[in-house]
């Protein structure tokens, strides 16, 4: 066994590596969108891969996010496997009828005969000071479409594991990336990249006995070091961490529920009508005996992305997630 | 040099030195639409290839009808017709090789069948038991897209993808006038345009998007203008002269298989019949003017052509008729019987792998069914 | 006090009529959409606008969902009252952008400063043999979006009522329209239309004590259906009708849930992100303890929309109901 | 007669009758970029206007410079700077009365400033204390809008309400060149012409959009040709030289005041900064490139034009600088300042009343308020 030497990488590096390793592997995979050619992205991504794979294999396209989205329906019909950045979350609502009523349900129209292997990447969230339409949360859209994957990674690892998973799926994935980790850093060996499972695992981040903290992407972080906090008010907090908001990993997330008897939804996008709900109701609908108090959300507020100087009351924090697990009723049980 | 490279990089200049990208005189229609039946052009076209496009609009109108008077037995759930539009679905199916690849809008069931889709099969979507019933690699025909120009861009993607490939393939896409105002059609021209991709539009303007004339829809001097905001050549064709719009799609083909990009082509034809078996026509427009059009046949101006110059006997027409009414007939037998539907279907292609949730979910459908199946009860519900 | 005699009207009729009375009562009220004119709309809610407004006020638009939405946002910012009309579900996708990133916002953006009263009416649902693409229930899409009033009638004086309260709303509405109840009747008296109270109530459709179905639009006559037919099981359900997505009616829901002590949520969009996820949550929320058993869902499946001869699987019908109330663990309560 | 009913229902006719719907040849732009300075048209221009520009660009120069300077200072989010392109910025806003409507997209805060805004004010959505930090009823600009070309329709929809009231106001609009691309600009356009709305659409083409070039943009001849697709006049014109801008740009107004339609305006110029201080413009574009374009400086072509004619001197060039200065120092003072913060106002303008559910929300944001500004525990999470 030889000891490999890890190197720190920010998460931007290991979605970087993943789509280099893929276009190396196959040459089937075609980058496109504004700005990913010359510049290599807005967050600097796709830096590096026209110069070594070419124009036509990553390809600034004419500023049109439907015709982005759309042309990648054609390619992907014609055998490629498109890999579509679109350069902001809110940016990514022209494209939304290709989307909804072709990219998630050309494989069923056909019976199967016609697949879209797409990868649609969302960089999403806020949290980096990005003005009006910059740091929006479009995750309950997606999730709310049938035929769709719905990826997020939290971790450098699991950004390239997860993004290798999407691009070698069958199905198209949408792969929101969230912004504020692109800088975040892991020793990480990129030369051997921790094998990922396919797309659908939770993980548990961290183990504890007193709650289960359920969350995904940019607020894992946040989840973690409430679970930290937490010690000192003598809780000992689970945090699982989604990873693939769908498929949904029922069995993950109701083993800790189960274990614990308390839980509490934590994510940036909007509590009303966002993904919280659903994880709430299904967790109760499987844990229902099993639970000291309702699965309680933290989410951001039912309001527009707020602007940059704003925006740290809008995110859920340390104290926030600290205030919810406080009201999980703990007179009543253990 | 990379398919993207052979366009070189437009470096922005100083008005002074500042140049047209593209000279744009020959991009423009011709004021008029391009004929060929009863013009001197008729004498040079392949008479062969005119006996063939009129079987095939004989049998076209044949399925029109046919497929109408199914919406009326129950068999259909709703039928778009192309009557009087069948030169521009016979021309678009009969211009392209094997290899190409056709993409029609949700009016152009006709053009995927002269392609060579079965007939039953074509018309699933419209019966109501699956969306697309053909399988789209057979014949390389895209699913009848029902969202007004989304398919377009999917034309121009898989005509880039092909030429990405080295392959030799063009793809030609349907599109009415209304389809036109969309955003998608934008998109879609323009990035075939930047892209360079063998694709052809071709633009039925019918006259009406349901019941919006086309003075509702634009104010451009005709729809093959807009070509030239593209950086494509525009062409205008009488789209009820089979012939025509045939030699007009040939020549927009071969330009595009030789590299030479794309084209966008308006036919200008009608809508005879009502927007679909459930539209009022008579509500927006009046007797008159369909008759007008009536005298503008499609089939009419073929067989006129064709018999006028000794290509087509009775012998002939009446060959042509019996085939139409062979395949109706077929058609006909074939749709009064009950498609086989299996609610299985529903769960399968959601997916490459079904999710635990669509399993369980299946599972529930089955007891559901069983259980429907085994007492009277809850047949009722 | 003078009887009226009660006319039996079609929801449809109720809707037209609504219209009708709000132009006649505000000049700064417009119609515009795909075929509003001379067809008087594909289902014929415009019929007759045109003729008795002229073209100006109810106008037949280029076929283009963003142009549609994204003019009637600027004739709003000039004072007028748009009333948009797309022609199916699935039709006001590519119109997304405009919704989400203007509509909804406008307002916030400007500190108040511009309102955009807007109504987009959106034909929903199946159930009516539509092919492919006409019969999305798009619902969960429009709750999850800050800044949009989200109303659909299941009655026919609701129709009516609900139609001129989002006409008069200061706030962009959009106005779900129940396919398949255009041509349920009712007998309702268009010269003196039922007083509707603003948007943003629920109301109890058919009191009840063992169990809460909480419902809207298309899935309440199913849901009252199912009421009846649960007598026979021993069951005496209360339904609820929503009739606003946003706001939530939290009190009137919760006021029966926590009498009933079990509720299930119906409804015809994807069970999975949809509506009932955010409806189970909240109410669980509140009714923790009060609640015998898990909130149930009853919801389409989690495919896309399926084509006619299948839908009958797909749409929540009495059956699918009754059994989920016979899963309310009726052995632990009362 | 209603406005809608002006066009006139377009009855489709069968081919021999055709007749395109109007002449595109007018439509068509110029083959070169018109100009005014240096030019025999100089001349006829107003010295009185000319002067007022050349005042107008030297401020806005000044105000891109020290909105940059506060990128650095931490003071403003990020900051999308015009210069270069401040003769059309300029030329935009000073061609309107003061009933007319301004729509600006993102980069264009400078003309939004130019046309009375508040220097501050304007910059709040680049601050990042709020989205938009004007009343836009207030000199009647639009908010600066990021999602690109999606303000085009809302010009256009401006423009007809105030039509149909019998008000006599023009909208104009700006957006990029790679703003053309979108299917909003299409979408608006097309409605423009439809019902020939009082709007005028200018495209600021810059050469880039972000790093793309032009050509991966379009492969049209110039994007004014787009116009003739629409049925609406396109113009190409020298977006550096403010004269021909200005001209350009008011018969266009004059135009669609008087009833005439909509227009579609290329100017042509250059964006001297990188697109916003955040990037790095060496990774896609030459010095020499920006070079070439610092000779056809806006500010240089207008001052040697009113200095060869004596039109201005060195009294009236100083004047000009320090009266920009000054702005540049109250705007130095002011944004140095830290804005007022309410976060009250996250939950005040969602809706005219808030719902019960915001209340509530509000209610918890003001207890954590109070909760961290009373223990100094909570602080550092
Ligand atoms: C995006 C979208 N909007 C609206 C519709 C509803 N619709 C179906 S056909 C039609 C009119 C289409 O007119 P045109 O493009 O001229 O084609 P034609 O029906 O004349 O063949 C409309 C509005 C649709 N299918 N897709
Ligand atoms: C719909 C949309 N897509 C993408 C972006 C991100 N974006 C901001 S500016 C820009 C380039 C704009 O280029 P252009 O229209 O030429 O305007 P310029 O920046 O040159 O003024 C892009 C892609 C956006 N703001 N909106
Ligand atoms: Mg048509
Ligand atoms: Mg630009």
């Amino acid at each position: 066994m030889t000891t490999v030497a890890l190197k720190p990488a920010t998460m931007a590096q290991a979605l970087t590596r993943a789509l280099r390793d893929a276009m190396a592997a196959d040459a089937s995979v075609h980058v496109m969108g504004e700005d990913v050619g010359t510049l290599g992205g807005v967050f600097r991504v796709t830096d590096g891969l026209a110069k070594e794979f070419g124009d036509d294999r990553c390809t600034d396209t004419p500023l049109a996010e439907a015709g982005i989205l759309g042309t990648a329906v054609g390619m992907a019909m014609y055998g490629l496997r498109p890999v579509v950045e679109m350069q902001f979350d809110a940016f990514a609502y022209p494209a939304f009828e290709q989307l909804v009523s072709h990219v998630a349900r050309m494989r069923n129209r056909t019976r199967g005969a016609m697949p879209l292997p797409i990868t649609v990447r969302v960089p999403y969230g806020g949290g980096i000071g990005g003005v009006e339409h910059h740091s929006d949360s479009s995750e309950a859209y997606y999730m709310a479409t049938p035929g769709l994957h719905v990826v997020t990674p939290a971790t450098v690892a699991d950004a390239y594991g997860l993004l290798r998973a999407a691009i070698a799926s069958d199905d198209p994935v949408v792969f929101l990336e969230p912004k504020r980790l692109y800088w975040s850093k892991d020793t990480w060996n990129p030369e051997e990249p921790e094998a990922v499972e396919p797309i659908g695992r939770a993980v548990v981040r961290r183990p504890g006995r007193s709650a289960t903290l359920i969350t995904y992407g940019p607020s894992l972080p946040v989840c973690l070091e409430a679970a930290e906090a937490a010690r000192a008010e003598g809780w000992d907090l689970e945090v699982v961490d989604l990873r693939s908001l769908v498929p949904f990993d029922d069995e993950t997330v109701t083993a800790s529920v189960r274990r614990t008897g308390r839980a509490v939804v934590v994510h940036e996008s909007n509590g009303f009508g966002g993904p919280g709900g659903e994880i709430a109701a299904r967790v109760t609908e499987r844990c229902f005996h099993y639970l000291e108090a309702p699965v309680l959300r933290v989410a951001g507020f039912d309001i527009p992305y707020p602007p940059p100087m704003l925006e740290r009351h809008h995110l859920p924090g340390v104290d926030r997630i600290l205030d919810a697990v406080g009201r999980l009723q703990w007179q009543a049980g253990s | 040099m990379t398919v993207m490279e052979q366009r070189g990089a437009y470096r922005p200049t100083p008005p002074p030195a500042w140049q047209p990208r593209t000279d744009p005189a020959p991009l423009l229609p011709d004021a008029r639409p391009y004929r060929v039946l009863g013009t001197e052009a008729a004498a040079k076209a392949d008479p062969e290839l005119l006996r063939r496009l009129y079987a095939q609009l004989v049998r076209g109108r044949r399925y029109n009808a046919q497929a109408t008077a199914l919406t009326k037995q129950g068999r259909l759930a709703v039928y778009p017709s192309s009557t009087g539009q069948e030169a521009c679905q016979v021309a678009a199916a009969l211009v392209l090789e094997q290899r190409d690849w056709l993409f029609p809008s949700y009016r152009d069931t006709l053009a995927a069948v002269a392609r060579g889709v079965d007939p039953v099969q074509a018309l699933t979507l419209l019966r109501g038991d699956w969306h697309t019933g053909y399988d789209p690699y057979e014949h390389r025909v895209a699913p009848l897209c029902t969202p007004l120009a989304t398919q377009l861009p999917h034309a121009v993607g898989l005509a880039h993808a092909a030429r990405l490939k080295g392959d030799d393939v063009v793809a030609l896409a349907l599109v009415g006038d209304g389809g036109t105002s969309e955003g998608d059609f934008h998109e879609a021209l323009n990035f075939a345009a930047v892209w360079q991709a063998p694709v052809v539009f071709l633009v039925q303007n019918n006259g009406f998007a349901i019941s919006v004339p086309l003075a509702k829809q634009t104010a451009a001097p005709s729809l093959a203008h807009k070509a030239v905001g593209y950086g494509m050549p525009g062409r205008l064709v009488d789209g009820n002269d089979a012939a025509a719009v045939h030699e007009v799609l040939a020549d927009a083909v071969a330009h595009a298989r030789a590299g030479g990009g794309p084209t966008l082509v308006e036919a200008v034809t009608y809508r005879l019949d009502a927007h679909t078996n459930a539209d009022d026509a008579t509500r927006y427009r009046a007797d008159a003017e369909v008759e007008a059009w009536r005298d503008h046949d499609p089939i009419v101006l073929l067989e006129r052509e064709l018999t006028d110059r000794g290509l087509l006997d009775e012998d002939g027409m009446r060959a042509a008729r019996e085939d139409a009414e062979a395949m109706a007939a077929d058609l006909r037998t074939r749709m009064n019987q009950d498609p086989a539907l299996d609610p299985r279907d529903l769960f399968a292609h959601v997916y490459a792998e079904p999710t635990t949730q669509l399993t369980e979910q299946q599972a529930q459908l089955r007891a559901e069914l069983e259980a429907e199946a085994a007492g009277p009860e809850g047949a009722g519900r």
